[in-house]
Parts: structure tokens; C-alpha cells; sequence
């Protein structure tokens, strides 16, 4: 032991990191805010359209109300339809995704190899395009409900798999310990020791990526059924702001009504 | 300035049309009159082909020239955005689709003054109504009953003209007749049909040929069983308030652009260059199409 | 029969827990393991086990070396070791029951594991247990709900349930009251000795190790310093494995309680959990948390 | 219960109990209420969807036709790949970076344990707001304000990301383990320190995991790119599409896996690092 | 000074974990509250500085109603209040050192904070509390790496640098070897007397209890069922609250340690810390780990 840290009387120094990482940390910090730079410099902001920009949004704000309250009825058989799809893509990409997400783990991966294929199958599956998903899927099944089901199965694999991934990474080991020294094999440690601890990440990742999926229906649109995605893009380009407005209305329902169910469920799982 | 102006057709109720072209004056008070030393052209491309970027290259390159100024191309993907930028004066030269040039026009001041054509003075491309090549439709009369895939609302040939036309011409109402599902696009209408998963589709010729060309669809797949009248193409036009000599500077850049030899000229093979239009004639077609659909142009009116 | 042999660990933070620790235990002995905060023992019995990895030295159970598994094989090895935390490492989420019968996961299948489909047998030793350890009544609170001994014997049981043929115990008393430490470890000494198996204890309180152990192994800095019978346990000993205290009191104690214990056995280990009225949720009250 | 007296035959009280898992929801009449519900729904919905096996079994050489027209990938115009993926690179840095630190705050507002009520609301609401307008209005609306280009489009990012990480962020915030932030708290730590010393070292892997994460959204994203004229990988690999240039497509498609596997991994080994 | 009115703790569960307790401790008291586990000492702590939310009934703590504050007063109340958990509750990401500096939270700006820019003086002191807990040399191990006892030591030292008006203290030595463990009662049982604060010790060893503090108090089932000094505690009172056992000995040691523990004390805790080697992780390792 050195000398020092019996010594009662002198002034010791403590820093939370060495002088060495500190110049480490600082040089990478150096490098970020050059990279960050390089980007701000490819921003090319034209400032006279700077000041007049809050006139043009309230241009466009007033056209867009009041909402065309008369154009509800019109979304509601749109929304349901689109509502199934999402549901069942999102269901599909559930089941999908949480074996894939256990070999995208760290921590519950068997082998590099598994690692890796499960990150390439993550990555791939959002690298592509929902449209190009869109495209794959109708050429195969024909336009319909169901190309767009799969299609987006196959897309919300990524995002749920990784972010459930990342949960199981943050786990608790002792309680996962615990589990293991009852002999427990591979299955029942994930039932036991890791299941009940990342059940809120899985609730709330798979309610955001289901109304990530409702607002993303323009792909169910695109593969032919005809989702609230082609009739906000509809009224878009028709330029009945009015209408989009109200279709907004009805997305933030469906959003906010996500939003209450991840809740609730979460605080059962927490 | 509301004294000033005692008519304005369709268009919206900044715009003034005291000399009945149905489209926007230039403002009689010069101060509004912009003459910006970057000009902003924005393209989009519906029913041509999908481009790269540098493929404008040389138009853009011949536009710096003739009219002295800088140029930025943008190639968009929204035409909404492409037209409400436009009213924002936040565009000063755009392309604008067949079916969204009326909306320009009439929200966004948007003044078209060029197509693409041929040196005889062609332009422009058709309906067709196509159906997979062993179907039993031989006429438009056969889709009674049928499921049709139209393309979007707002396309033209793939939504607009047909609900217009069908019904006037052969007595067939879309949505009534026979029923309607949106696919998306043409392209998807076109493998829809090819695939036979939609009993007949009305596209675009152009995209057709272009698709046909590329080997993304096989012609002996499908059957065209109906063609329409010539439509104009995407429509190249400017800001209603761009300063008299710049407008002109920027007309006469396209009248004088050469395609042959460009990688336009590659692009659009059967084109020669840019033919000059007024929207009161050449776009005549199409709102008739829009009127009989009863689309809406002026959105200051909806919200009152 | 355990058999350690030149038992080194040393963390990736260059921390050298273990130093070349070797051991032998024979069927049916209760090894009190004893030592100062940091000395290894938490390091000792997690290696025998294998939650941590040994880095060097091998470990032998009845004539397996543990040391050679690879992890299918360790996992089946696991059901037949009995191991109670330090820290508990109850799982948060569970309720207590689920946690008491997560010791028969090596028992059951996936499926009865996932639906919570025991065996009656299982649970009506579930049930048993958690009598023994007090807590009946208290089945189907979660597990983050409980007092820090509370939880401490849910730990207890899960590891008791699983019906072990060696016991690796860590602290198992330290969060509870003299009156609950002594039933449990009377309960754990006679489980042992009952059905035969060797069990390691890791216990800071010596007096009480004094009392129940029939072998007392010492550690410090990582290594054996002492390893014999409790009544070789003096106050030389003492010092070498903690430093220099006044540890009369600590002795003496521990021979009187150990009289008085002898003396009591048969009845209290028998009546020693049931009669504890105090540690059981009130009627009323688990009526309103049920 | 046990009393004293009954201390003879521990096992007598318990043998053939049951036991069961305490439902989530109590009430039974609710409890096989929704599930019967849900069933029906789930049944309504499949139905929905009918699965047509002749189509099926046509559409396999049609999607094979359409992977033989992805191999080999070209990549022979790999300066309008580069362009595209720089450009992209410097938008969705600048936009991730402004992005991922706005909702650092916003997350902690929406998180149910960190702050009272009616700002846990206020901030949901926002993220709601935010979630509820697609892309394609925000970038609308930017355009319009600001004029087509990348300002327009690294705004509409931001806005985005901070919707995505400050939703997903809360949510980890609210799985914290209270009993550390409790130590924290107890030592008078005002509110912000209680961030910094009890939720933020429990909460940085997973932060640094979702500004990865988001870095490589913003960087494939081509809907807002493609609206606002900004051009980007995206809408490199749209135009590809859109001309049926499958091959190049393939091999942007390759670029953007191969890029993001490296942010994935990046992100593993710095996330394994302070874990 | 600190007074507790009717404190009664109903969890949402619907366990009453305290019923109506009523306590007044005078300056530098050094109060013991035992009781058998899930009695409510936990709870009772827990309420006195509202990390655990009252049901009913007040606290003062010099002439402050704590029950009326709001949660910024609170805040700045409970760097008066030093607490010592029974689970450590260490931040397990941070180092040694940011949990017992984190004890200062309450005393330097955010940035400070944030930098880890704590005053010289802090860290001087907490240089001194980790020594005196035996923990030298481990101020940059991150927390989870470090054995039980360690743990529970450097959640001490995080108490004791807040340099509290009060302390809290739930199960201080349960992980801890006797010998530490003395050490550790008799630093804050020194540190009360010397600060003339008052200490409320939950400890489940009853003789350490009897042997270091002034006062005790008995929790049986959320319910104060004794109060005195440790003289008055016999074998009739330890049945009372813990329920039937044999307390002869547990009485009779503490007696005797106290006695002892007199002679030595000025001896015992200046040396306490300092004499300490084998706690000290050794050079060479921890050069290694650094
Ligand atoms: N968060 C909680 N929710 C519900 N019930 C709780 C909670 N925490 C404690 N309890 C219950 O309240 C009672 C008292 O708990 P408390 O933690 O105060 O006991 P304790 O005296 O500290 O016990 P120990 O010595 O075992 O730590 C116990 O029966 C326990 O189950
Ligand atoms: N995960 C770890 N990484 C690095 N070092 C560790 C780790 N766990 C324990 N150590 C170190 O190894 C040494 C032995 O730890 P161990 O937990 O075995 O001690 P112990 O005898 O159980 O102590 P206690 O009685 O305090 O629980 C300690 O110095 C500790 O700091
Ligand atoms: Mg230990
Ligand atoms: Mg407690």
C-alpha cells in the first residue's frame, strides 16, 4: 500500500479520472464537436426566410382551421382498417422479435456468431425501407391487408428487437444469479430472472412501435388497402388542410390511447 | 389593394387577375417585385421518371448563364411542400405535375409558361386503361362490377381524369359503377395489373412505356383497352412576382435550352426541348377534368 | 463430498480474491466459513458454483469435477446446489411464491416453469417452508414489498426447496433478529445433517458460527488461515484471521450458547419456526393486502 | 395461520393447498371480459387479412425475379452513393446531436417517478404532439418557413428525435431501481442532483444506445429528405427504386447495413464499457 | 431534538407496517429500535426523513413539523438527516468515491456536482471516513465490485459526511465481521455523542444494541412495545417483543461486552480505524486495480 493514504494530515487530491483518461475523454470530446461542426457548416440557413418564418406558419396554421369536422365520418372506416393491420404487424413483429432480441443481448447471446447474425437480421430489417418492405411484400402476396401485415412485421423487427435488446443488456444480474444457481437451464433463467424484469421495456416498446405503425400506414396505403396514410396524403395534395387537421385529431386519439394502455400496463409490471 | 383588384377568377385572394389569363398578376406595387440574386427551382417528379440529382445539370448550368443569377435545384418529393413553399416565396422556378399545376396556379401564384415537347410540337401523354393480357374486359363497359385500382386522390391521369372521363364518354362512374381501391402509385397500379391482382387500372402512358422500357414490366402481360386525348406533362413556370426582366430572362432560358446531347436529352429521349404554353389554353383539359370531380382550388375560401 | 483444490480468483479489476484455497469437506458437515469483510469468502462460495468463474484450481463434487462442466451440464450440476445470497437477489418482480418456487426450475419442464404449473408436492413444500421461515401468509406478496429479513428468508427458502446435496450460504442471518437467525440456522444445520450434505456457511457473527458449525474454516486477504473444529477456536486464531480485538466475550459466549443449545435442540429446532406468531402478517392485515 | 399449539406436524396446515399466481386484474367478470374481447377482435382482424395461397405460391417467382435483379449490386456510381451518404452523415449528426440533448429534459418531464403531475402531462402531451404529426407536415411546414434544403430538413430530425429518445428515454426513467435514487435523495441532494448522481449513471447505457440509435434513423431517413430537397442517401436509394435500378439499390441498401452495423457495434462497446 | 406523533405507515398493499408510535429522543441520544423482522423498523426510519410517505401523525425535528414540508424543504431538511440503509442502496455505476462524496450533494452547486468538482475539504474528510471504515485505497473501485461488508461500509461513510443534525441508521452492521462491526457502532455512537446528535439505530443484534446505545426501543408489530435504557431490558421485555425464546445469554454478554467495552473506549475508537491492515486491499493488487 502506498505510503500516502495513511498519511491523516496531507491534503489528498482525488479526481474522478486520471490525468491520462482525462485527456483521452477530452480528445475524444475534441473530435465530436469537429464532427458536429463539419455538420452545422453543411446547414446553409438563408436568414431573411429566418425572419419571416413565423408568418408563414401561421399562413399555414390559419388554413388548417377550423378542422373539417364533417370529414370524420370519412376517416373512421380508414382508421379501423388501419388499426387491424398495425395490430396484427405489430403482433407478428412481437413474436418475431423477442428471439431475436435475446440473441442480440450481450448478456443472453449463445455465441458471437448469434450476436452478429442477430444484428445483421436487426439492422436489415430497418435499413430497408417500409416502402421497399411495401414493394417485396405485395409482389408476393398481392396488394392487401395482408402484404402490409407482413410487411410490417418484418420492419418493426428492428426497432423492437434492438430496444428490447438494450433492456435486457441493463438487467439486474443478481436476480439473473439467482435464477442460475437454481440449475435453472437457458429457458427458465429467461423466464425467471429476466422475463419479469424486462417486461415493462417490452410493453412499452411494442405499444410505441404499434403507434409508430399507425402513423406509418402509409405503407398499408401503398400496398393497396386503404389506410388513414393515403387519406392524409390525399388531403394533403389536395390541399384541404382542413381535413388533415382532422385526421391529426384522430392519430393524436389513437396516439394518446397508446400511450394509456403502455402506461397501465407498465405500472402492472413495475 | 382589395380596391385595386376587382377580379380574380379562382385564384386566392392575395393573387389579382385583372387581365383574365387565370393566372396571377404581376403586383402592380414594383416594391414587391423580387429580383433575388440565387434563383430556387424545385422539380417533382409524378408521373416522369424518378431523377438524380446532377441529372439537371445542364439545365440549371444554362439558366446561370442567361439570366446571370445562381441557381439551386432542389429535387423534391411532396408537391404540397413544393407549393406552399412557392406562396412563401420560398421558390422561385419550379416543375409541376400535370394535376397540381391548377393548385399552384390558383394558391400559390404559380405562373407556368413551358413544357417539354418535341420540335413538331408535341407534348404530353395518355390515359390508358390497362388490364392484365388474359382478362376477359375487352371495353371500359366490361369494368362494370369490377374492383379498379386508381393511383392516388390527387393524380391526374390515375384518379381525376378517369372519374371525369369514364362517365362522360361511356357512361361508367368510378366509385359507383365499378369499385375503387388506391394503389399508391403507377408504378403499383401497373404491377397490380401485370400480376392480375386488380381487374384494370387507368395510368399514365408515359410511366408505361418508360416501365416497359426498363424491364420492370412485361407488355405481354397487360392490355390496353383504352386510351384518352393527349394531356400536358409536367409544367415548368415561375412566381407571379418575380421582376419583369428576370421572368423573362428565365422563359427565355428554357425556350433556348437544347436537349440533345444532355443527360436530359438521355433522360427524356423523346424530347427536343421546352415548348412554350399559356395555362389558359394548354391546361383548359384539365380543369375541365377537376371541375366535373368538383376539386377545390382556393383554400382561403374553405376556411372562410 | 466437496473437494477445492488450489482455488484462485482474481477479477478483471486485478483484485486477487482467492489465493490457492484448498478444502475438503466430507458428507454431512456444517463448514462455518469465517472472516473479515473483504477477505473472499462471498468469492469462495460463488466459485464453487461457478457464478464466478475460478481462474485457477478445481473444484470436485461427489467425484464430478465442477471445474470441467461446460454450461448444460453446470446447469443440471446447479439444481443439486443450494445456494443463498448475500444480497438475496430475490427477482424484484416475482411474487414470494414464485420466487420460493423458482429453487424447482431444474425440476420442471419449460412449460410447467412458464405457466407457474408446479407440482402439488412442490408447492405444498413451498408452503411448508415458508412456515418454517416464517413468512406464511405471505405467498403472493411481490417480493419488493418485503422487510429486508422478509425478504432475507424467501432467499432462504428458494434455496432449501430445491432440496440440495451441498449448501453454499452466504450471510444468511444478517438481516435478521437473534430469535430468527438461531431458528434458521438450526434449520439449516439439521437439513444438513438430516439428509446428509455438506454446507458451507459464510457468517460474519462468529459467536453464532461457533455455535452451530462443526468445522470452522478461516480467511483472510483470500486465503486459508485456519480450518478445524470449533472448540480449536480461540482467541489467537481469532486474531490471525481478523486482527487484533478483544475477543473474550465473543468466545465465551459462543461455548455457553452452544451448552445451551445442545441441551435445547430437539425442541426448539422442531417448534422453532411454527411458534412465531410476531413474523407472520396479522390475520386482519394480510386480509386487506390479499 | 399457525398458533402456537398446532407446532407438532408443521406440514399438517399446508398439505394440498393450491396455489395460484394472483391475476393482474382482480375482478374475474373483467378479467375473461377483455380476453374473450380481445380474442373476438383478434379474430375479426386475421379474418381480415385472408390469405390467399394460389397468390402466394405465384408471387414466389416474382419475388425471386425481383432478388436476381438485385445481384450482383452496382456499385459502379459510388460517387452519387458517397455524396448521398455524406450529405446524410452531416444532417443527421448535426440533427442528432441538437436532437438527443432537448430531450434529455423532456424525458425526465415524462417520467411518472421524477416529476408531479401535471408536468408528467404536459410532457407526455408534447410527446404525443409530436408523434401525432407526421414527418411529412413537419417538413411541410419547414419548408414553407424556411425554404427547401437542409436547414428544413435537420429541423424536422431534431423535432423527430426528440420524440423518439424523449419517449423511450422516460420510459427508462420510470425502470429505474428506486432504491438508489433513494440514497441520493436522502442525502438532501436537491432535485437535479438526484438526476445526476441516482438516475443518470442508471440511465446513460441506455441513453447512449438510443443517440446511436436515432443517429442511424436520422441518417437512413428519406421521407422528410426526400420532402424537404435534401437529397441524402435516402433519397438516393428512392430515386433508385423509383427507376427500377434494382441493382444499385442493392448496393446503397448494402452501404447503409454496412454503416449502421458499424454504429451498432460502436454502440455495443461503449455501451459494454459502462454497464 | 426530535419528536414523533402518532407516526402510522399504511402501505398500499394494505400492510399497517406502524401503528400509532410515538417517540420523543433528546439531543445526542443514541437510541436502539429492535424488534423482529417485519416489525416496521424500516418503515420507522424511513418515515422520519419521508422516503417513506407518512399515513398519519407528525414529526418535529428541532422545532420543524417535517410532515409539513414540501418537497424543496425537504430537500434541504434531509442534508440534516444522515441515513444508513439497510440494502446500502449504493449508485452501483459510480465509484467508491462519488457514493460517499454524493453525502455532500445537499452542501455544493450543480456544477460542482456535475464536474465533480467537490471543496478540498470534502474530500479530505471523505479520504478520512473511508479510512476509518477500512476502506483506503478502494476510493476508484466502482461499487459493484466491491464484497458485502464493503458495500455497506461505503453506504456508512456516505452518511457520515453529510455531517447530519440527525442520524438514520437501518441495520448498519449486518454484514459485518464483529470486529468491524464494533468499530463501525462505536464511530457512530462517538460521532452522536461528540456532535451531540441523536442517532436512531435499527439493529437486529440485540447484544451490540444493549452495548452501545443509551436508549432502546422495542417495535413489535408496527407498535412500540418498550421503551428504556438498556439496564431495563431483560429476558420478560426480549420475549415481549421478539416473542418466547432463551435470552439468558444475549443479556448476560451484552452486560459483560458493555463493562468491557468502557475500560476500552477511548483505546478502541481512536486506534479503531487505522489499526486495521488486513481490510486494506494489499499494494500490489491494488496497484493492479487502479
Ligand atoms: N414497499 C412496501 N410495500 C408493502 N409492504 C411493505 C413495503 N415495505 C415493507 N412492507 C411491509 O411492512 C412491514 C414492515 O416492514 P419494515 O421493512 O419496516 O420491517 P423491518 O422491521 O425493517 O424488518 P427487517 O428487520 O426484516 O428489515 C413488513 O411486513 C413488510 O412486509
Ligand atoms: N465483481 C467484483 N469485481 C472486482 N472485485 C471484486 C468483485 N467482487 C468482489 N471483489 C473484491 O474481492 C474481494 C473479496 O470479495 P468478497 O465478496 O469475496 O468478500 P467477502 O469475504 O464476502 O466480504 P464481505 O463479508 O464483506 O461480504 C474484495 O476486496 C472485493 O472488493
Ligand atoms: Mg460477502
Ligand atoms: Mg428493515
Amino acid at each position: 500500500m502506498t505510503d500516502g493514504i495513511y498519511t491523516p494530515a496531507g491534503r489528498r487530491v482525488w479526481r474522478r479520472r486520471s490525468r491520462q483518461e482525462t485527456l483521452r475523454r477530452f480528445a475524444l470530446q475534441l473530435i465530436g464537436l469537429m464532427v458536429v461542426l463539419w455538420a452545422v457548416w453543411g446547414l446553409d440557413v438563408h436568414w431573411p426566410f429566418v425572419l419571416d418564418a413565423p408568418e408563414q406558419v401561421v399562413d399555414l396554421a390559419g388554413r388548417m382551421l377550423p378542422p373539417a369536422w364533417s370529414f370524420t365520418g370519412e376517416i373512421i372506416a380508414p382508421m379501423v382498417e388501419t388499426i387491424n393491420i398495425a395490430t396484427l404487424g405489430t403482433i407478428l413483429a412481437c413474436l418475431l422479435s423477442i428471439p431475436v432480441a435475446l440473441m442480440a443481448a450481450q448478456n443472453t447471446t449463445l455465441n458471437r456468431t448469434t450476436l452478429w447474425i442477430a444484428r445483421v437480421i436487426v439492422v436489415t430489417s430497418r435499413s430497408i425501407n417500409e416502402l421497399v418492405w411495401a414493394i417485396i411484400f405485395a409482389a408476393i402476396f398481392g396488394p392487401g391487408p395482408l402484404a402490409g401485415v407482413v410487411a410490417i412485421g418484418i420492419r418493426s423487427i428492428g426497432f423492437t428487437a434492438k430496444l428490447i435488446a438494450e433492456g435486457i443488456e441493463e438487467i439486474d444480474r443478481g436476480q439473473v444469479e439467482a435464477i442460475e444457481a437454481t440449475g435453472a437451464n437457458r429457458a427458465k433463467v429467461l423466464a425467471y430472472g429476466i422475463l419479469p424484469q424486462i417486461m415493462p421495456t417490452i410493453v412499452g416498446v411494442v405499444t410505441f412501435r404499434w403507434d409508430i405503425n399507425i402513423r406509418q400506414s402509409s405503407v398499408i396505403g401503398l400496398v393497396g388497402a386503404g389506410g388513414i396514410g393515403i387519406t392524409l396524403n390525399s388531403a394533403m395534395n389536395l390541399f384541404n388542410w382542413p381535413q388533415v387537421t382532422i385526421i391529426l385529431i384522430a392519430i393524436f386519439i389513437v396516439v394518446m390511447a397508446s400511450e394509456w394502455v403502455s402506461d397501465f400496463l407498465r405500472k402492472q409490471f413495475t | 389593394q382589395m380596391t385595386d383588384c376587382d377580379y380574380r377568377g379562382k385564384l386566392a385572394e392575395r393573387y389579382c387577375d385583372m387581365n383574365r389569363d387565370m393566372v396571377a398578376d404581376l403586383p402592380l406595387d414594383e416594391s414587391e417585385w423580387t429580383d433575388p440574386d440565387t434563383l430556387i427551382f424545385s422539380y417533382v417528379p409524378v408521373e416522369d421518371p424518378a431523377i438524380y440529382k446532377e441529372t439537371f445539370q445542364p439545365l440549371m448550368e444554362h439558366l446561370e448563364e442567361v439570366t446571370g443569377k445562381d441557381i439551386r435545384f432542389f429535387s423534391a418529393q411532396s408537391y404540397a411542400a413544393q407549393i406552399e413553399a412557392l406562396r412563401s416565396g420560398r421558390l422561385h422556378v419550379a416543375g409541376l405535375s400535370t394535376g397540381s399545376t391548377p393548385f399552384g396556379v390558383n394558391i400559390a401564384g404559380f405562373n407556368p409558361f413551358a413544357i417539354m415537347g418535341t420540335d413538331e410540337g408535341e407534348y404530353g401523354y395518355k390515359m390508358q386503361v390497362i388490364t392484365p393480357a388474359d382478362s376477359d374486359i375487352e371495353s371500359i363497359q366490361d369494368l362494370n362490377g369490377k374492383t379498379v385500382a386508381h393511383t392516388e386522390q390527387a393524380s391526374n391521369s390515375g384518379n381525376q381524369a378517369p372519374r371525369a372521363l369514364l362517365e362522360s364518354q361511356f357512361g361508367i362512374v368510378p366509385g359507383e359503377d365499378y369499385e375503387v381501391t388506391y394503389s399508391g402509385g403507377h408504378d403499383r397500379s401497373i404491377l397490380g395489373v401485370a400480376n392480375g391482382d386488380y381487374a384494370a387500372a387507368p395510368i399514365a402512358s408515359s410511366v408505361l412505356d418508360r416501365m416497359a422500357e426498363r424491364g420492370a414490366v412485361d407488355l405481354d402481360d397487360i392490355r390496353i383497352i383504352h386510351e384518352s386525348q393527349s394531356f400536358p406533362t409536367t409544367s415548368f413556370g415561375h412566381a407571379h412576382n418575380l421582376h419583369p426582366r428576370l421572368a423573362l430572362l428565365i422563359q427565355k432560358a428554357f425556350y433556348t435550352f437544347e436537349f440533345e446531347g444532355t443527360s436530359l436529352g438521355k433522360e427524356f429521349s423523346d424530347v427536343d426541348g421546352f415548348l412554350p404554353i399559356t395555362y389558359k389554353n394548354n391546361w383548359q383539359v384539365i380543369r375541365t377534368i377537376q371541375e366535373q370531380n368538383e376539386v377545390e382550388y382556393t383554400t382561403d375560401n374553405i376556411s372562410g | 463430498m466437496l473437494q477445492v483444490d488450489n482455488l484462485t480468483k482474481t477479477y478483471p479489476t486485478g483484485q486477487k480474491a482467492l489465493d490457492a484455497c484448498s478444502l475438503k469437506v466430507e458428507k454431512s458437515q456444517v463448514v462455518a466459513v469465517i472472516g473479515p469483510s473483504g477477505a473472499g469468502k462471498s468469492s469462495f462460495i460463488r466459485c464453487i458454483n461457478r457464478l464466478v468463474e475460478p481462474s485457477e484450481g478445481q473444484i470436485w463434487l461427489d467425484g464430478t469435477e465442477v471445474t470441467a462442466l461446460n454450461s448444460d451440464q453446470m446447469a443440471k450440476m446447479r439444481r443439486h446446489m443450494g445456494m443463498i445470497f448475500q444480497e438475496y437477489n430475490l427477482v424484484e418482480r416475482l411474487t414470494v411464491m414464485e420466487n420460493v418456487l423458482s429453487g424447482r426450475l431444474g425440476f420442471v419442464s419449460f412449460w410447467q416453469a412458464f405457466f407457474r404449473k408446479f407440482p402439488q408436492a412442490d408447492i405444498d413444500r413451498a408452503f411448508e417452508l415458508l412456515e418454517r421461515v416464517g413468512l406464511a401468509g405471505y405467498e403472493n406478496n411481490r417480493a419488493d414489498a418485503l422487510s429486508g429479513g422478509q425478504r432475507q428468508r424467501v432467499g432462504i427458502a428458494r434455496a432449501l426447496i430445491q432440496e440440495p446435496k451441498i449448501l453454499l450460504v452466504d450471510e444468511p442471518t444478517s438481516s435478521l433478529d437473534p430469535k430468527t437467525a438461531r431458528t434458521i440456522l438450526a434449520l439449516i444445520a439439521d437439513l444438513a445433517r438430516e439428509r446428509g450434505l455438506p454446507a458451507l456457511i459464510n457468517i460474519h457473527d462468529v459467536g453464532l458460527a461457533l455455535m452451530f458449525a462443526e468445522r470452522v474454516v478461516g480467511l483472510s486477504q483470500g486465503k486459508i488461515v485456519f480450518d478445524g473444529g470449533p472448540e480449536q477456536v480461540d482467541e489467537h486464531i481469532l486474531t490471525r484471521i481478523f486482527g487484533e480485538a478483544d475477543w473474550r466475550q465473543t468466545i465465551r459466549h459462543a461455548a455457553e450458547d452452544a451448552e445451551a443449545l445442545e441441551a435445547s435442540r430437539t425442541a426448539e429446532t422442531d417448534g422453532a419456526a411454527d411458534d412465531d406468531p410476531q413474523t407472520a402478517p396479522p390475520a386482519s392485515q394480510h386480509g386487506a393486502a390479499g | 395461520m399457525s398458533a402456537p399449539g398446532d407446532t407438532a406436524q408443521p406440514a399438517r396446515g399446508t398439505a394440498g393447498r393450491t396455489w395460484r399466481k394472483p391475476p393482474m386484474i382482480r375482478s374475474p367478470w373483467l378479467r375473461w371480459g377483455l380476453v374473450v374481447l380481445l380474442g373476438a377482435y383478434l379474430v375479426y382482424a386475421i379474418d381480415d387479412v385472408n390469405f390467399d395461397l394460389d397468390r402466394f405460391i405465384a408471387g414466389i417467382p416474382k419475388a425471386i425475379d425481383m432478388a436476381q435483379a438485385m445481384v450482383p449490386p452496382d456499385f459502379s456510381r459510388w460517387q452519387l452513393l458517397l455524396d448521398g451518404i455524406l450529405e446524410s452523415l452531416q444532417m443527421a449528426i448535426f440533427s442528432t446531436a441538437i436532437g438527443v440533448v432537448l430531450s434529455v429534459p423532456i424525458a425526465v418531464c415524462a417520467a411518472r417517478n421524477m416529476v408531479p403531475r401535471p408536468v408528467y402531462l404536459a410532457a407526455r402531451g408534447y410527446l404525443g404532439i409530436v408523434r401525432t404529426l407526421p414527418e411529412v407536415l413537419i417538413a411541410i411546414f419547414l419548408v414553407k418557413a424556411f425554404g427547401f434544403g437542409a436547414f428544413a430538413g435537420m429541423l424536422t430530425l431534431t423535432i423527430a428525435s426528440t420524440g423518439f429518445v424523449g419517449k423511450l428515454l422516460a420510459e427508462d426513467i420510470e425502470d429505474i431501481d428506486p432504491r438508489q435514487v433513494e440514497a441520493i435523495r436522502a442525502t438532501g441532494g436537491s432535485w437535479l442532483k438526484v438526476l445526476l448522481y441516482g438516475v443518470q449513471p442508471q440511465t446513460l447505457p441506455r441513453y447512449i444506445g438510443l443517440c446511436i440509435y436515432r443517429l442511424d434513423i436520422n441518417l437512413r431517413e428519406s421521407t422528410i429528405l426526400g420532402i424537404v430537397g435534401a437529397g441524402g442517401i435516402g433519397a438516393t436509394l428512392y430515386n433508385s427504386f423509383g427507376r427500377y435500378e434494382y441493382d444499385f439499390s442493392f448496393a446503397i441498401l448494402l452501404s447503409i447495413i454496412a454503416i449502421v452495423l458499424v454504429a451498432e457495434w460502436a454502440s455495443g462497446v461503449i455501451r459494454a464499457r459502462i454497464t
